[in-house]
C-alpha cells in the first residue's frame, strides 16, 4: 500500500498480502489504515485515551472520500476500516436502544482507542529496541577467537538388534543366493602384462607362451581368463616393439621372444610384428 | 572460598600474583571463545569447588571499567567492548541489514509479545503483513517458530532467540527497553480491558499450555531458519 | 607521556579510574580486532598524541599475570591465552558414532564363528573386507586378537571381548540366540535350506587345538601394522 514512498523498505519487507492487487494509492507512507488513524488521533493533539474516535472517524472517512473522488484505488483494508468506522459512527451517533447484545458502541470505540494506544507504544518499544547498543555495531566481541580444540573420543554404539539382524542377513543372502555368480577371478591386462615382462626380460630366444601361461594358471578354471589376458598383453608388448612373436599355423602354439635390435636386424622377415602369421 | 572472598575484601588489584587463579582460567575462557558461555560449562572446565557465580562476578567488576567489560546476554557470559567505546570501532562495525518499518514493528511485537502468531502480530499492527516481513526475521536468525497455536488453524507461533538477546546484548526478556511500562499499561494484554493477570513475554522454549510442538514440515518454508538457527524447543 | 610515566610508577592497579583512557581504547581496539595490529595501524586508529608504544607495554605488563596477556607477534600485538593456560582450551568429549554396517556385520561374523581368521569372515560375509574394519572393530574394543591358527600363514584369529558382552547386555555368548531363535523372532528366514546351522560360539580364552598363542610383536598394533595386514605373511 505504501511501499513506495517507504525509503527503508525493501522488496522483501512491503507489507503487503499476496492476495492483494498491486498498490493503489499513496497513502502518505502509512503502514495501514490503522497507521493512518494514529497520525489522524495524533493531530487532534490529546491523550489517546480521550481521543474523540467520532472526530476521527470523519476524518479518516473524509480522507477515503479525498482519496475516492480522485479515483485512486484503495487497499482493501483501508475500505474495511472505513466501512467499520461508519458503522461504529452511526452507532455512537444514534444509540439504537434494540441494538444486538454485546458490545455497545462506547466499547467499539474504546477497543480501537485501545488499539491506537497499543500501536503507538510498540512503536516506541520497538525505537527503543534498535536504539539498543547492537552486536558489531556498537559493541564488539573477540574479533579473533581462539578455537578450542575439541579432542573427540569416540563412543561406539551397535544394538543388540543391529548386531543379530546383520548376522541374520549375511547368512540368509549367501544360504538363499541360489543363482550365485561366483566372482571369478580375471587378470588384468596390467597384471598378465607385468607378469610377462617379468619373464621375457630372462628368456631371449623363442619361447612358447603356453609354457608361461601355465605357470600362473594355479586352477583350471582360471586358464581362460589368463589365456586371454596375457594374450591382449603380448600384443600390446608387440605394437610397443618390446615383444616379437610366432605362430606356425592357426591354433598352433604361440612363440614369443623378447625384442632386441639385433635379433631383430639379424632375423629379418621371420615373425612379423603384431601378427599371428608365418 | 570463603578465603577468595575476604581477599576480594582486602583489595582486588594491589596483588595480581594473589589473584585467585580461577579468575585467569575464567578470562582465558571467555577471552578465547566468540560466543557467550554459559555458567554451567565454564563450571565443568574450570577445577571442581570453584564457585563460578561469585568469580565471574569478580571479574565482571574488575573489567568494568575497562575497554573490554564481561557482560551477560541470554543468561551467558561473555566478553565485549565497552559500549561507550562505539566512536572507537567503527573500523570494526559492519552495517547491519537496514529492517523496513514493517520488520522493526513486527520485531518489536514478537519481542514484548511472545509467543505471538502472525494474526496476532498482524492485529496489533492494524495490518496484513506479507510473508517476506517474517522471512526477513527470520533470517536474521533473531526470530524462530516456537509451536502452533491450540486454535483453529493451528497457527505457527513466533519467538525470539538467544541470537536476539545476544545482539542487543539483553541478559533476558525482562530487560527489554520500555517493558515495564507495556506491563504496567495493560497494552500487553490482548484482551479489554487489562485482565487480572499481566502477561510477560516469554522466549522460554518450553511450549505453553496453549502451544503445540512443531511438525517436522513447519520449519521448510522458503528462507526460514537452518535447522542449528532453530533453537532446541 | 610524563604523566603517565609517573602514574605507572606509583601503582598501575590501585585506581581504576585513574587508568588512562587509551590503555582501554587499545583493549577494546585489540580485543575487537580479527588480526593482530601493528603500532602504526593503533596510532591511526587512537586520538592523536598517544604514546602507542608505552601504552601497549603498560598493557603488556598489566595483563602479563593474567589468563590472557598481550603478545606482540611478527611485529603486531594481539590478545593471546596465556600459554601456561594450554590445557584448558582443549575439550575433550565423547561423541558417540555409530558402526558402519560393515562394521557390525563383521562383528557379528566374529561373535558367532569365533574364533575366525580374517579369511574366514570374508567366506562368509561372501564379500572382501576393507583394510580398516578390523580397525575400527579393535577400537571399539569389542573384539581381540586372540591366537594363530595353525595353519599356512599362520593368521590371526579373533574372538569378542568381555566388553562385548557387557556393551550388548549378554551375561555371556550363549545368550546369543541360536538358529531355531533368530527363525522364531524373525530375523532369519525358514525357508532356509536343509543343512543350514548357526555355530554355537564360545569366547572361551583357552586356545583351541589349531590356535598357537600370539607373539609379542602381534598386539602391538598401536598405530603400527594392523593386524590384518600381518595375516597377509
Amino acid at each position: 500500500m505504501s511501499d513506495n514512498v517507504l525509503p527503508f523498505a525493501d522488496i522483501t519487507g512491503i507489507d503487503r498480502a499476496t492476495d492483494e492487487p498491486a498498490l493503489m494509492v499513496d497513502v502518505e507512507g502509512f503502514e495501514g489504515p490503522l497507521d493512518l488513524l494514529l497520525m489522524l488521533a495524533r493531530q487532534q493533539k490529546v491523550d489517546l485515551a480521550k481521543i474523540s474516535i467520532l472526530a476521527l472517524a470523519d476524518q479518516f472517512l473524509a480522507f477515503i472520500e479525498a482519496a475516492r473522488k480522485l479515483r485512486l484505488e484503495l487497499a482493501a483494508d483501508y475500505l474495511v476500516m472505513a466501512a467499520w468506522l461508519a458503522y461504529l459512527k452511526s452507532r455512537l451517533l444514534l444509540p439504537d436502544l434494540n441494538a444486538p447484545e454485546g458490545q455497545s458502541a462506547e466499547d467499539l470505540a474504546t477497543a480501537l482507542a485501545y488499539r491506537l494506544k497499543r500501536l503507538e507504544a510498540f512503536r516506541e518499544v520497538a525505537g527503543k529496541l534498535l536504539a539498543l547498543p547492537q552486536l558489531s555495531r556498537e559493541i564488539f566481541h573477540r574479533g579473533n577467537p581462539e578455537a578450542i580444540a575439541e579432542i573427540k573420543h569416540p563412543l561406539w554404539t551397535a544394538t543388540l538388534y543391529d548386531l543379530l539382524s546383520a548376522y541374520a542377513l549375511q547368512r540368509q543372502k549367501k544360504a538363499l543366493g541360489n543363482v550365485r555368480v561366483p566372482q571369478r577371478t580375471v587378470w588384468s591386462l596390467a597384471e598378465a602384462r607385468a607378469a610377462l615382462e617379468k619373464l621375457i626380460g630372462a628368456a631371449v630366444d623363442w619361447t612358447c607362451l603356453d609354457e608361461y601361461l601355465i605357470a600362473y594358471v594355479v586352477e583350471p578354471a582360471h586358464a581362460a581368463t589368463v589365456m586371454a589376458s596375457s594374450f591382449a598383453a603380448t600384443l600390446e608388448m608387440v605394437r610397443e616393439g618390446v615383444l616379437d612373436m610366432h605362430q606356425h599355423t592357426a591354433f598352433a602354439p604361440i612363440y614369443v621372444r623378447k625384442h632386441t635390435d639385433s635379433v631383430a636386424a639379424k632375423s629379418k622377415g621371420a615373425p612379423a610384428p603384431g601378427a599371428k602369421n608365418d | 572460598m570463603a578465603r577468595a572472598a575476604e581477599r576480594r575484601l582486602i583489595a582486588p588489584d594491589t596483588e595480581p600474583e594473589g589473584r585467585p587463579e580461577e579468575l585467569r582460567l575464567l578470562e582465558a575462557l571467555l577471552f578465547a571463545s566468540a560466543e557467550p558461555l554459559d555458567e554451567k560449562t565454564l563450571a565443568h572446565r574450570l577445577p571442581a569447588g570453584v564457585d563460578v557465580a561469585d568469580a565471574l562476578k569478580r571479574l565482571q567488576v574488575e573489567y568494568a571499567t575497562r575497554g573490554v567489560n564481561l557482560v551477560r546476554v541470554a543468561g551467558k557470559w561473555t566478553f565485549r567492548t565497552a559500549s561507550d567505546l562505539a566512536w572507537l570501532m567503527t573500523h570494526e562495525a559492519v552495517q547491519p541489514r537496514k529492517l523496513s518499518r514493517a520488520g522493526i514493528e513486527t520485531l518489536a511485537v514478537i519481542a514484548y509479545h511472545q509467543p505471538v502468531t502472525r494474526m496476532e502480530i498482524e492485529e496489533v499492527r492494524g495490518v496484513m503483513m506479507s510473508r517476506g516481513t517474517i522471512d526477513v526475521l527470520l533470517e536474521t536468525g533473531w526470530i524462530r517458530p516456537r509451536g502452533r497455536r491450540k486454535a483453529p488453524g493451528r497457527p505457527i507461533t513466533y519467538g525470539t532467540t538467544e541470537t536476539f538477546l545476544s545482539h542487543f546484548g539483553l541478559e533476558s526478556l525482562n530487560d527489554l527497553p520500555g517493558l515495564d511500562e507495556l506491563k504496567g499499561s495493560g497494552l500487553l494484554d490482548a484482551r479489554l480491558p487489562a485482565g487480572f493477570t499481566v502477561p510477560v513475554p516469554s522466549d522460554d522454549p518450553a511450549l505453553r499450555d496453549d502451544e503445540d510442538p512443531l511438525e517436522p514440515g513447519d520449519l521448510d518454508f522458503g528462507l526460514a531458519p537452518p535447522p542449528e538457527r532453530v533453537e532446541k524447543g
